[in-house]
């Protein structure tokens, strides 16, 4: 379904409990609005990827839709921590998070990997870290022309990804510009891709940089203009940074962020059931 | 204007001063993030900002919040994608500097941004490795900004997110020279020639040697010449207190 | 040097004999100037790479600047032949020619690689082809972590790379739009790269899909319009579909193609002398 | 507008009927290029056309020359790098239908583009693999547009170039399906549920069965019940003759 549907629609229709799930954004196109309405439908069980988790997962973990993490760098750009995020992984609260860590080189490699249906990517990096201990995702290989020995990463291939954009055209092709981040290959590593985008347009405008999906890799676009608010979309909105200071005080204490998720109508764990 | 300064000012200065002009600058939040934009509005303006987020040649008018802002890609000469960025450009070595922080650090420039404790289950959840490993790998210099306390500093990190020199000091086999410097509010550590041990080889003004071991959860070496640091300049100083402010660079 | 230079300075200063020199350009974009500068220079046993040699290496090969071919496709694009390259494999005019042949994919991998400066690249295809017989350049790896075995392609790292591009600004950097082949990562993967542009501008203009190299990757920018003439440049000029015709008939005759050269200013190989 | 029309008409023709609507299909040049801008025109116009080059959804107005022109880059949804094309589009398996074409083929489908004779000391040097292996392998279905010849259909190919099913027809171990379709100047092969040996299961008009063995060097195989291709519509024709002619689409 390539042409506009309401989000609440694509949401229900691709994204199911127990699915891996990426929402992708690096700081830019953070598609916020797609991740609250997966936690008002309720979904759980979630395996969450992501490279920089960032307010959007902070939010998610502590409504408790996710199980597992999978990121690089989790913290509240040039603020500090994701206090969601450290209660989950510190103190199990809702419950215990399982966290699966790359580097950036990593994760971005392992959605290239993805993105082109290989079961693993190369790279230089992770070589005398810790991160390598993590033998399900972080591995070895030889080259077979040097005897070199370089990193390895498993291909990550999300059931669902979503983005958002700042346009679609009439026929649901998507074009988004400005920090493109990983979203080209989250998209093409995933099952289903859905986008939400600010507008629709007859014409894509010419922008160095852009990244455009044709409509037949996308499963659902969804006009939802401020769909990346309090992150921003380049040429659209510009990047709320007074809402991620106060997330600070919102996120570091439980009570302070239940009264939040209730204000937003966005249900938590006691109201969706821990297991369904 | 002001004279006054604190030990945090000495060290953004102290790291911008090793900025060299036409220096390829990979940024990151935080400290290196003031540090590289003091150095383009001082001494090293034609220096070259990429940001992880793929900004190549970003030139900010004001300082950015996060690594992601749109003013860096607005004003870069190419925004790449997040893969191309650590395959093409970080990877592939094309940073000369890379800037780095730690909430750990040991002897051998190794760093810590992960956990304290165990990493299942941990005491502190810190942010992760983001792009620091394959900056650490690949960058031709490493340039560690971090407070010094015994905290931070310590006998061994609890856990390696960030190759310096290895356990030992002798296991680092990357592309690039590794931590060269480690810029703290006490002073500037530089690896030993022989072992790789971080050695206190230049003192920040006001700081005397005794803090600075006072500061570190090792035995820490020191050079036998010693260094002072020159006191930060009100041209410096300004600078730095216009971009702390977010003063547009043409205001 | 990153400022215009004359193009004979650049290949004199960059361009040596011996040297691996990949001139890239899917079809658009060929840098037959550049090509023809190193012709006049006369150099000689040049490894020359480039996925589609087209006429620009039929030339070259003619005209016995190349002891070795790196490529994947060397036909004349809906002509036919390549007469010049056929006549050095099979007949050793104006000497033997060595090849080193990959698939289209095998080859971009190995630029991708090259630009990472990785040893190798991982990808799927070349099972089961007689190509995997060239070891020193196609070998095999197996996954970490599925233990699927997949084919790997030795990186490629030319000295030089020349490329032809629509516009360099002010400070020589360069952009290029239009089908941009592999020119970024045969760039990236050189140790030093020429690049020829058809006009220095002020500014560049918004062109999706464009590609953008910053002027300290680059070690000349030559201002040198109608450069790709006969493919072309988009925006600028027409590919002179005719010239590719008629080619078919010059190069297919030795005393044809010899006459052409000399009526080019391009030395032969008896001109030049063989060992140099 | 004449109804005379030749075999190689109807192999473009028999080719292009084989693109069904919301295909993707990968474009090479010659037959290919012409089979599938083919079928945009008539059957199938919102079959969606992939260039090697790096061209998707490409809407040329005419035929194209190369698979490179301009008019592909300038009529596409999204022009991608050629090594992202065959990363992540044609490695990945997105392309349903790829069109290949052969200097020799043999019964197993196992394709040679590459040289007659020795690889080191060839008697013919051909132009070499170019997308055909990783499209051979990763394609949906592959589609061969070839003339029928005993030069061309041979016992063993000089030169794998690309994988059919393999030396005994056994050995595919492929994403995509392979050479599900040949189709030549006679008819149509497809190879055995069982042995994925080619097997004539349709042919021409005006073709015997005769003819098509007298073409193939080796036995061939023809299906119990062989069916009759249509011949070319008036419509078919008129526009294969308007591509050839390289008519603009809308002249």
């Amino acid at each position: 379904m390539p042409r506009p549907v309401p989000l609440g629609e694509a949401i229900a229709a691709h994204v199911h409990d127990g699915d891996t799930v990426a929402l992708e954004g690096f700081t830019h196109l953070i598609p916020f609005a797609a991740a609250h309405e997966i936690a008002r439908q309720g979904r759980r069980h979630l395996t969450l990827v992501r490279m920089t988790p960032d307010l959007v997962y902070d939010q998610l973990i502590g409504l408790g839709v996710a199980d597992e993490l999978v990121f690089s760098y989790g913290g509240n750009p040039g603020v500090g921590s994701l206090h969601r995020f450290r209660d989950a992984v510190e103190r199990h609260w809702p419950h215990r998070l399982v966290v699966h860590e790359h580097s950036h080189a990593g994760l971005a490699n392992a959605y290239v990997a993805g993105a082109a249906r290989l079961p693993f990517a190369v790279l230089r990096g992770y070589r005398g870290t810790d991160l390598e201990e993590q033998r399900d995702i972080v591995g070895r290989v030889t080259c077979p022309f040097t005897g070199e020995e370089l990193a390895a990463v498993k291909a990550v291939n999300p059931d669902v990804a979503v983005i958002h954009a700042q346009l679609a055209d009439r026929d649901g092709n998507v074009m988004l510009w400005g920090i493109t981040g990983v979203q080209r290959e989250a998209v093409l590593a995933a099952q289903q891709a859905i986008v939400t985008v600010e507008e629709v347009v007859d014409e894509f405008p010419e922008r160095t940089g852009a990244v455009v999906l044709p409509n037949w890799v996308l499963s659902a676009v969804c006009v939802v203009p401020g769909g990346a608010w309090p992150s921003y979309a380049a040429g659209y909105s510009v990047r709320d940074n007074d809402f991620y200071q106060q997330w600070d005080a919102v996120s570091r204490d439980r009570e302070a962020f239940l009264a939040w998720a209730r204000e937003n109508g966005l249900p938590t764990t006691e109201e969706v059931g821990a297991h369904v | 204007m002001s004279d006054s300064w604190e030990s945090a000012d000495m060290m953004n200065v102290a790291a911008a001063r090793e900025l060299h002009d036409g220096d390829v600058c990979l940024v990151g939040v935080g400290p290196p993030n003031l540090a590289a934009n003091l150095a383009r509005r001082t001494h090293a303006p034609a220096c070259r900002l990429v940001y992880e987020s793929g900004a190549i040649d970003a030139r900010p008018r004001r300082l950015p919040l996060s690594i992601g802002d749109d003013d860096l890609a607005a004003t870069a000469t190419a925004v790449v994608s997040v893969p191309e960025m650590f395959n093409y450009w970080v990877g592939a070595g094309r940073i000369d500097v890379g800037f780095l922080g730690a909430a750990q650090i040991d002897r051998f420039g190794n760093l810590n941004t992960t956990v304290i404790g165990d990493h299942d289950n941990p005491r502190t959840r810190l942010p992760g490795a983001g792009g620091a490993p394959e900056i650490a790998a690949s960058a031709g210099r490493v340039i560690v900004i971090v407070k010094q306390s015994p905290r931070t500093f310590v006998e061994q990190v609890d856990f390696v997110s960030s190759v310096g020199y290895g356990p030992t000091g002798r296991e680092r086999r990357a592309r690039g020279a590794g931590p060269t410097l480690v810029i703290t509010d006490h002073g500037v550590l530089e690896p030993d020639p022989d072992t790789n041990e971080l050695t206190l080889t230049r003192l920040h003004p006001g700081v005397t040697v005794e803090q600075a071991r006072q500061a570190t959860g090792w035995a820490l070496k020191v050079a036998d010449s010693i260094k002072q640091v020159d006191p930060p300049t009100a041209a410096e100083l300004t600078a730095l207190r216009r971009l702390r402010n977010r003063e547009p660079v043409d205001a």
